[in-house]
């Protein structure tokens, strides 16, 4: 019916995986429209976050998320790092004391993840920012929270947030980095959109991988 | 990449380290953060200065940090903005009871990690104040989105307003002033070369032999003009009118101009460049009442300069000549 | 070639018409020389302090006129030592009765152009005296060549004799003082690239793009060794080595010591390479009583840097303290 | 039997288009071993010089050398500057109040050029400097000063320069900035020996051109 503390470990250390794998793909995005350090700022902060993971055990699914939040806050650096630990705390809070997460769960995750980034960094949709791709994902996940199949649910959530990564191509940057660029920035993928796309896909593959069910 | 380092994962630890042993009468680091606040700190009463951002940009800003100046300066990675944890432990330990401003150049990144350090500061109890400064003209300027740079003019901001604190003013007064200085001061600048940030190995942009970048970041970010290499006056009139007519500045204006080399320009050619602006000044009817040619905010070893200028009043004036005692900024 | 320069022949001139429009409380041109002297000078009874050579080395020398060190600094063609009519103009405007120290680098050319505005000045009855700084411990010494070159310790001399000077020490004692300090200061330098004089407009040497060169010379004379491009600690390591044991500097010794860049070479990479030299003097139970890091003798826009050490007495310690007020050496 | 003050000029005018004719030449052999700037320094003087001269008449010999002297003093720079300087104006003086020069003085000129370059420079031959061009010159010079075929005389000083141009590729510079390379100067040709035998081949060559007999 859900995962508990070890299996959250589970599906961080995927994202920390997917993230490190894109090292180069992410700074190469960053390099177009910004200043080619996404990719080397979110590795360094997983590589960090994996690192904590393991040097504690801590049986607590919202505590996890806010040792998540803290660690990325202070290795990232950067607007990735605030925004990304941000987000984690946010989520970490919603469910603290839980030691096991359900699907509802997972959703309130994300919605309290996008709730952080954007009292973070007050982005709204269509400035090629994160908020592109988590927040067409987590309207998804909303709507259809009460759906039988919570796969096919988050097949969905995860084509909207590709969507979204898209959709950034063809805006202009208002926020971050990019938007000194002005018109210049059409036609390039947000870094950060992208990099939350990755965490989402990483995450959901390993939840269907560890086939919980209640998932 | 040429570069005088050890290794491109410790440039920022070993630097600090070397800043420290070198001015030991200035300055000292935090014990395991990338943090330097002056040699004396907490000075009981004053308010604490605090600002800085990602590394690179040598002497700013632990260079600033001494008397009449900066009480802290915290440096993140190679053009990285430090983590709030880092500026949080600035803040206390500069904090001298009277309230800590912190000066925040104008980047997503930068706003964002400051802020939340004031958070966690406010939540300490301790009185924290912010001002974000944006002096480069090259970015459009508008509300709806991230707004202008903060780029050398910045430095202007650390010097008059650590005037203020020194000479006892409030954190109020201290942070009234530095916002009236972001509000006077507009930079611009150009770039002949980029620069290598030694994690990254290879250049932030190219451009071609001959040609050259107008309005590019301190950061390597895109200007708003690539063209083939121009005359140092032409250089300077381009980047004067843009300046010039941005707040705009008017005959009979006193100023403190700032030619800032990145990082790579010889001093020759930062006088070079400031004998046009002085002759520019002039006609325009602009009166200089101080000038600073060097180095204040590089960008690794990129060649280019920018120029800054800064609306001055008698209370300006006064704060600006006031003496400071800093490793890279020393005035009588 | 990649400059902010308007025409190769005129950068000297437009490099000290700009000094002086920003620095008028500081220095003033000799009309029609390439002088630049302090602006209130001569100062009566104080010996008159005159260095020089070709330009190019920005700040020096001209950016340490002031109170505390140089009364003029007379700037010859980039790389080519001034003539002797610049020189003796120079000695002139600051003559005030006490007689006139030339400063002088040891290269043939200083040496002639130097020693015949001396010839000059004597026939005006001014009495001169001079000292030939030779720090530069790449090169192998002999009394039958030339000898070693004079490099950034100059820097130190500047500064010695200056503050004794100011404090009104006689023509020979502001001299033995200047000896004093040749004798103790051993310098050497490397460069990852090297620089483009203007009129000539290519490189004055070439190196791959994985080498350096070290022990070369301001001007771009070669070097001792050309190398793959070491770590900063190994470049240090080696650089220290010659200089600690050239003197020798023996355990117990105090040193100031300078950190110069070359041009290039970013402020951080400075620092990076201070905080070695920093360890080494502690191993060696060397202490450090000044550090000075920056750029104070360059070669245009070459990437390098060298290092500087003086041996330091109690005379010299308490002339170094001194203050200094100068466009480009500041001291309280 | 002799030139006159308009035939010295000449001659000078001759030696100034040589250094001209040589500039990147003599830049480049100070490439190798010095700081490649002798042809500019070199040029930029005689250009001065001819200016100079073309700016006033004068019909004092001696005042002609004098002023040459001075202007390269005051011009040239660096090391050939004053070297230079100082053997035109040492010629200058032992001729001084002449209104023509005759073979003698001509050799008398090149004698006090020399003295004038050794005082001031304090090099011996075989130092790698314009001595070891000019003093077999001059030491042919002076022995053969009396011989019957002045024509011939002045072809023998030329070689003997000439010769000591080639004998400086083999030794070690022990003057000037080459000095610092030590054994690594060995194999160049010393570009200040080099220019004084340029100017003495322009000198030469306008002197026979003139066919001025007492010369
Ligand atoms: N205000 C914001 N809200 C949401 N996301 C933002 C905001 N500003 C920037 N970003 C995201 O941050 C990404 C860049 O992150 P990163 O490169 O790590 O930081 P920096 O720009 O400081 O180098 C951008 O691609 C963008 O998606
Ligand atoms: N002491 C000396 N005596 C005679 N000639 C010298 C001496 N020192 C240098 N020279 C000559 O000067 C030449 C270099 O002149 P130049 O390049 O104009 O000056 P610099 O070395 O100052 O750049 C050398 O090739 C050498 O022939
Ligand atoms: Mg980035
Ligand atoms: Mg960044
Ligand atoms: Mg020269
Ligand atoms: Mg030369």
């Amino acid at each position: 019916m859900a995962t508990d503390a070890a299996g959250l470990v589970k599906i961080l250390e995927k994202v920390a995986e997917k993230i490190s794998e894109n090292r180069e793909f992410l700074t190469e995005l960053d390099s177009a429209i910004g200043d080619a350090d996404h990719g080397i700022n979110m590795s360094k902060g997983f590589s960090a976050v994996v690192e904590k993971l393991h040097s504690q055990k801590i049986d607590d699914c919202g505590a996890i998320l806010k040792t998540v939040g803290m660690t990325l806050v202070s290795t990232v650096g950067g607007a990735s790092g605030p925004l990304y630990g941000t987000a984690f705390m946010k989520a970490g809070q919603a469910v603290a004391g839980k030691s096991s997460l359900d699907f509802q769960d997972f959703v309130t995750i994300l919605e309290q993840a996008l709730e952080g980034i954007k009292y973070r960094g007050k982005a709204q949709r269509g400035e090629k920012t994160i908020v592109d791709s988590l927040e067409p994902a987590v309207d998804i996940l909303k709507d259809e929270k009460d759906s039988g199949d919570k796969g096919l649910v988050m097949e969905k959530a995860l084509n909207a947030a590709k969507e979204g990564v898209e959709y950034t191509r063809s805006i202009i940057a208002k926020k971050g980095r990019a938007s000194y660029l002005g018109e210049r920035s059409i036609g390039h993928q947000d870094p950060g959109a992208t990099s939350c796309y990755l965490m989402l896909q990483a995450a959901i593959e390993k939840i269907k991988e560890m086939s919980v069910n209640g998932l | 990449m040429k570069k005088l380092i050890n290794n491109p994962e410790h440039v920022v630890e070993e630097m600090l380290e070397g800043m420290v042993a070198a001015f030991p009468g200035y300055v000292r680091k935090l014990e395991g953060f990338n943090v330097i606040v002056r040699a004396d700190a907490p000075v009981k009463g004053k308010v604490g200065l605090v600002s800085g951002g990602g590394s690179g940009h040598e002497p700013s800003h632990a260079g600033f940090v001494g008397r009449g100046m900066l009480d802290a300066g915290v440096a993140g990675a190679v053009f990285t903005s430090p983590t709030p944890d880092q500026i949080f432990e600035a803040v206390k330990a500069v904090d001298g009871g009277a309230g800590v401003l912190l000066i925040i150049k104008n980047y997503t990144g930068d706003v964002m990690n400051f802020e939340m350090a004031g958070e966690m500061a406010e939540m300490e109890g301790i009185k924290v104040a912010k001002v974000v400064v944006n002096d480069d003209v090259a970015v459009e300027n508008s509300t709806y989105t991230t707004g202008r740079r903060g780029i050398a003019g910045t430095v202007f901001v650390h010097k008059i307003a650590g005037a203020k604190a020194q000479a006892g003013g409030t954190l109020d007064e201290v942070k009234a002033v530095a916002e009236k200085v972001i509000a006077n001061v507009r930079s611009m600048g150009m770039a002949l070369t980029p620069c290598v940030v030694p994690a990254a190995g290879k250049p932030t942009f190219t451009l071609g032999e001959d040609e050259m970048e107008i309005g590019m970041g301190i950061h390597g970010e895109p200007g708003t003009m690539r063209t083939k290499i121009m005359k140092a006056d032409e250089i300077v009139e381009h980047l004067m009118s843009k300046i010039l007519t941005d707040i705009p500045f008017k005959p009979g204006d006193e100023v403190a101009v700032m030619i800032n080399g990145l990082g790579a320009t010889p001093i020759m050619e930062q006088f070079i460049m400031y004998n046009k602006v002085s002759k520019i000044l002039k006609e325009h009817d602009i009166k200089v009442h101080r000038t600073y040619i060097g180095e204040f905010m590089t960008s690794l070893e990129m060649a280019g300069a920018s120029i800054t200028l800064l609306k001055l009043d008698e209370e300006l004036k006064k704060l600006l000549d006031a003496p400071a005692d800093t490793p890279a900024f020393r005035q009588f």
